[in-house]
């Protein structure tokens, strides 16, 4: 195969063989050298996060996608295209460039938490009610400690329950200042990191909207189950969900609904 | 680059075989075996995986049968077995014109027995044995062939590498002569081996009656046979035209 | 404890058998492969006596079906091509599961060639002492390269595992590999091309064998093209069958109607063009070829056993009428008429594939020979039931614990609805 | 740290590169001992004056005879010539014994190589300089190791390889076929 190997002679269809044949095998290595050396770029650049998390919701189904305008009516089918991060997305900027009234009361992430100002600056962190339905009380101990840096759309800590385990996702970027076992409906007051900003999440009649939706579902896959209090109106649901859905429907459910694929 | 044959000029090493002087005996056969260290066949082995490198077949024809020693055809032109080598163990010797097969480089994959129309190569499908103490009698001129690999006839190259050493022994220069331990040995003496590049033979081996197992093919053998019965002729050549000749006769 | 374990590894959202059932199905082709590994070491430890090949049948059973699971892992390479070049998205439903299908095949047909040589420990020499005239060097190159390619293609299926994404890098090399999956998707092609045809060479070369013989282009004969041609043909068809037949054995729903009618209907025109070129090819063979070099056609067909009925059936039956029923839209349309055809597809090419290598075998060249059969010994087929187990096994555990099809989770969720409004 | 870093990654580097280089060939080789000491320097140049072929001669019939036989030493060292401890032990245990010593081959070549001496010298007028080297002017038998694989010397003279056959024979124009030199 080498010019320095026995049997090797500089006829062409030698060199054309073996010349084809160590460009592919150099192609081959470069790229993977390639990959291996952007990886590296990104983690140094700091972009793994993100782009760790892109990964995960381009995973998630088209359902599961919905751009928030889209739940409320003001566009049709459309699936979001940013990883629910509405502060770069320009058909967002587009469709909010008129409101201009400050948001009251929660604020709410895709993934069932929601954000509160506690009004000293701070910033209350909460599982939202179909969260703490699905998963019980989170309890001090799966909440992260204080110092904790919480990043928007990156896991903030996990939950084990029944033996599966589920990652919660930060609604805000910022620093755990206080952790809390939940009790009074917050995990966590966080103070906000400097460029903050609160335009991804959800508010008024789109948290409605998204919250009607998602009670859909629950009652959809809750239909099947016998003995299951399925409302009409949608609006309560009764009971520890683990405790009355079968373990397989309950798991895949909280996992979609919580954002973890 | 010129290449020159080791001991005086190239050779075209050949074989004329007469069907009608062969009478079956396997003599050649058994010659062949001694001479080329093709360990006994085990108990096991059938005529399909045993080590010939000559095989002597029977031919039935209208009149009586004829039989027909087959070994490697030393293929000159477009070589069927070289050229289908993965890793070049086989090759053309431009000085005797002589197939060489490498046991030594070959990988056993056979892609060669597949592409010879003559069937002329065999494989060492288990490992070479000899019953006790016959290793003593092995030809020190040719070395034992290792299980997996192909093998074949080379025109007893042993010989001719034993022809050139007592000829450079002597301190002769020029061509060397041998014979195939085949030839040797066929009491009928069916076979004749020449250089085809020496006139008188190669005219022998064109004579009217003379023909080469599937000429068509154009792989070119360097073994020829030769009968004045139409009807074997038609039965051994491949030959279409023949085989309808020989019908007739 | 391991059941916990087993379930942290399933893909979210998705199905699949409880873990004792997994285990009997495991332990089962764990079983079929100990024999066929024990026929292996007799064949690697004691010598090729073991099989039933002989000087006449240099290649037996496994060639043949080394040819035929290449031919058939083609899906891989098509598939590949098509999303990652040619932009069908309709086909990312299903080339997670062609990878590992293309990985399966080849692997396991490199194993078998590795017991298949006679100095399995002299494989490097095809490296090192490079033959470029033979076809087998080329195929040795390309295989083994494209081995390599296959396994680079299926480390980011392997990495989006539910647990093996959250470990460090691993998804962001994931999606960076994935962003140059188009190089691996053309070098890929480039290799497959090259080497399906070579192994169509690899017969089409033999002026030895009139058989099969071919003229061609350059120094490529025909069977080159034609076996390129089959096998993108065969490859969607044997993706759709092993997907049913996946989609079977899990009782789940895998893939929609529509990626099935994309894979059908992709190989049916396939399938027509091969047809089409493969009777020209015939034609000029037994007409032209074959004549020339002193084997009138009829001297190929007049053994009983191989007469000319594999020729019409390989063409006529197994070629053109699942081609039409392919490329005929309300046709493939229906379910089984669209299996059926795929399935005559890829017998189709495993018949192309068996007269090429044993038919090649058993005809005579010398006027005064005769035909001769062949039956494998024991030792072969377990031999090659061991690469069938390791291909199942190898799939089963990706399709347990790997996202194989996108499209199921969605498929599972609308089935649980569709069930519970049905309740 | 970066420095350190880069520091242990070398120097591991080296340590496996070494061990590597050591080891391995450790474990391959196996040294067997020659069955006596002897020095080509002391008998041949201008100390000892004879020529290779005084002992590694062509036979009558024109074939190499290789390493010579007890008698061929014998000749001269029926009783010690010199005054080495070397000698005298040689003479003590395998002349007067009559003991044939078991040379290991150097330059021993594998079954299948097909070598005629009288071929390259008598006829090609090679030296042996051209194939064994300087080992005619070597005061001491080198260490014979032996791989264990194949069998063969580790130490094999200058030009003794494959390669190194076919590169003469380019040279030269000759034949260099597999058959020319493989049985």
């Amino acid at each position: 195969m080498f010019p320095w190997v026995y049997g090797f002679s500089w006829t062409p269809g030698h060199v054309i063989f073996v010349g084809v044949f160590l460009t592919v095998a150099a192609a081959v290595a470069v790229t993977v050298f390639l990959a291996v050396f952007r990886s590296v770029q990104d983690f140094r650049r700091g972009k793994a996060r993100q782009i760790a998390w892109q990964s995960h919701f381009h995973d998630l189904p088209a359902s599961d996608r919905a751009c928030r305008h889209a739940l409320t009516g003001e566009l049709k089918g459309r699936v979001c295209d940013n990883g629910f991060d509405c502060r770069q997305c320009s058909v967002h900027a587009r469709l909010t460039a008129i409101e201009t009234a400050p948001p009251a009361g929660r604020l709410y992430h895709r993934g069932h938490t929601w954000v509160r100002p506690a009004g000293d600056g701070t910033l209350l962190v909460g599982l939202d009610e179909i969260a703490t339905k699905l998963l019980g009380s989170v309890g001090q101990a799966a909440a992260p400690p204080a110092g904790t840096v919480l990043e928007a759309n990156a896991p903030a800590f996990t939950v084990r329950k029944k033996g599966a385990e589920f990652r919660i996702l930060s609604p805000v970027d910022g620093v755990i200042v206080e952790s809390h076992d939940g009790s009074q409906g917050w995990f966590a007051r966080v103070k906000p990191a400097e460029n903050y900003s609160d335009v991804h999440l959800l508010r008024g009649h789109e948290a409605t909207a998204w919250f009607q939706r998602e009670v859909d579902r629950l009652q959809m896959a809750a239909c099947q189950v016998n003995g299951m209090p399925a409302l009409a109106d949608g609006g309560v649901l009764e009971g520890d969900l683990s405790e009355v859905l079968p373990p397989g429907v309950w798991e895949s459910l909280s996992a979609e609904m919580l954002l973890d694929s | 680059m010129t290449r020159r044959a080791t001991p005086g000029k190239a050779a075209r090493y050949g074989m004329i075989i007469d069907l009608d002087r062969c009478n079956g005996c396997g003599a050649c056969m058994i010659a062949c075996a001694v001479e080329n260290n093709v360990p006994p066949p085990d108990a096991k082995a059938t005529p399909r995986t045993g080590l010939n490198w000559v095989r002597v077949f029977r031919v039935e024809t209208a009149t009586r049968p004829a039989f027909v020693p087959v070994m490697c055809m030393q293929c000159g032109d477009e070589t069927p077995c070289v050229s289908v080598c993965p890793q070049n163990a086989v090759d053309v010797d431009p000085s005797t014109g002589v197939v060489g097969q490498i046991p030594e480089r070959c990988l056993g994959c056979r892609y060669c027995m597949a592409a010879c129309p003559y069937q002329a190569r065999v494989f060492n499908w288990r490992d070479p044995q000899w019953p006790a103490g016959m290793e003593q009698a092995l030809n020190p001129n040719v070395s034992a062939r290792q299980r997996g690999t192909v093998e074949k006839c080379n025109f007893c190259h042993g010989r001719w590498h034993a022809a050139v050493e007592a000829a450079a022994n002597e301190g002769k220069t020029g061509s060397v002569s041998y014979t195939p331990a085949c030839v040797e040995a066929c009491p009928a003496q069916a076979i004749e081996f020449g250089d085809l590049n020496d006139a008188a033979f190669a005219a022998k081996a064109r004579a009217a009656g003379a023909f080469r197992l599937l000429e068509p093919l154009g792989t070119g053998p360097k073994v020829y046979y030769r009968t004045g019965r139409a009807e074997v002729r038609g039965a051994v050549s491949g030959l279409i035209e023949e085989a309808k000749n020989g019908q007739r006769s | 404890m391991v059941s916990a374990l087993d379930r942290a590894w399933i893909p979210r959202g998705v199905v699949r058998a409880p873990l004792t059932r997994f285990g009997l199905w495991v332990g089962l082709w764990l079983g079929v492969f100990a024999v066929g590994a024990y026929a292996m070491y007799l064949c690697l430890a004691d010598g090729l006596f073991h099989t039933n090949m002989d000087n006449r049948y240099v290649f037996g059973l496994w060639i043949f079906l080394d040819l035929t699971v290449i031919a058939l892992g083609a899906g891989a390479f098509f598939t590949g091509f098509l999303l990652y070049v040619l932009r069908k998205k309709e086909l990312k439903a299903v080339i997670n599961s062609a990878v590992v299908l293309g990985l399966i095949c080849y692997s396991g047909a490199m194993v078998i060639l590795a017991v298949d040589v006679g100095q399995p420990l002299r494989a490097w020499f095809t490296y090192w002492y490079p033959n470029a005239h033979s076809m087998l060097a080329e195929v040795t190159f390309c295989i083994t390269c494209y081995l390599l390619v296959l396994c680079i293609e299926y480390v980011p299926i392997l990495l989006k595992n539910r647990r093996l994404r959250g470990i460090g890098g691993y998804l962001v090399f994931e999606h960076e590999l994935h962003k140059l999956m188009v190089v691996f998707a053309l070098i890929g092609t480039l290799l497959s091309f090259f080497h399906q045809g070579s192994l169509g060479g690899l017969f089409g070369v033999l002026r030895g064998r009139p058989f099969a013989f071919r003229e061609g282009f350059a120094i490529w004969p025909s069977t080159f093209f034609l076996f390129i041609l089959s096998a993108i043909a065969a490859g969607p068809s044997f993706i759709a069958l092993t997907t049913w037949l996946v989609e079977k054995i899990s009782r789940r729903r895998l893939i929609s109607a529509e990626a099935y009618d994309t894979l059908a209907r992709i190989s049916g025109k396939m399938l027509m063009l091969y047809v089409l070129m493969k009777s020209l090819d015939t034609l000029f063979w037994l007409n032209q070829t074959a004549p020339a070099r002193g084997f009138p056609a009829h001297r190929f067909y007049e053994f009983g056993n191989f007469g000319g009925w594999t020729l019409f059936i390989e063409i006529v039956i197994l070629g053109l009428l699942p081609g039409l029923a392919l490329i005929h839209a309300p046709l493939r349309a229906k379910r089984p008429v669209l299996l059926a055809a795929a399935l005559a597809a890829c017998a189709g090419v495993t018949l192309n594939r068996f007269v090429l290598t044993i038919q090649t075998m058993a005809l005579p060249t010398l006027p005064f020979d005769r035909l001769m059969s062949y039956w494998p010994s024991w030792q072969e087929f377990a031999a090659f039931g061991a690469v069938v187990a390791y291909g199942v096994l190898v799939y089963s555990f990706s399709f347990r614990y790997l996202t194989l099809f996108p499209q199921e989770r969605e498929l599972t969720r609308a089935e649980l609805m569709q069930r519970s409004q049905e309740a | 740290m970066k420095i350190a870093r880069f520091l242990s990654y070398f120097s591991g580097l080296a340590i496996s590169l070494a061990a590597g280089w050591t080891v391995l060939p450790q474990a391959l080789y196996k040294e067997v001992p020659q069955p006596a000491s002897f020095s080509h320097a002391a008998h041949t140049g201008e100390k000892g004056g004879m020529q290779c072929t005084d002992c590694h001669a062509f036979r009558t019939d024109g074939s190499f005879a290789g390493v010579p036989k007890l008698e061929t030493c014998a000749g001269c060292h029926a009783e010690p010539v010199g005054e080495t401890a070397s000698e005298k032990r040689f003479v003590e245990e395998f002349v007067k014994k009559e003991r044939e010593p078991q040379w290991q081959i150097y330059s021993r070549q594998p079954d299948n190589a097909w070598f005629p001496h009288s071929v390259h010298v008598t006829r090609g007028k090679l030296a042996c300089e051209g194939c064994h080297g300087s080992h005619g002017k070597s005061a001491a038998l080198p260490a014979y190791r032996v791989n264990r694989i194949t069998g063969y010397s580790q130490t094999v003279m200058a030009g003794m390889r494959m390669d190194d056959c076919v590169a003469c024979h380019r040279q030269r124009g000759l034949s260099h076929s597999c058959l020319d030199c493989h049985k």
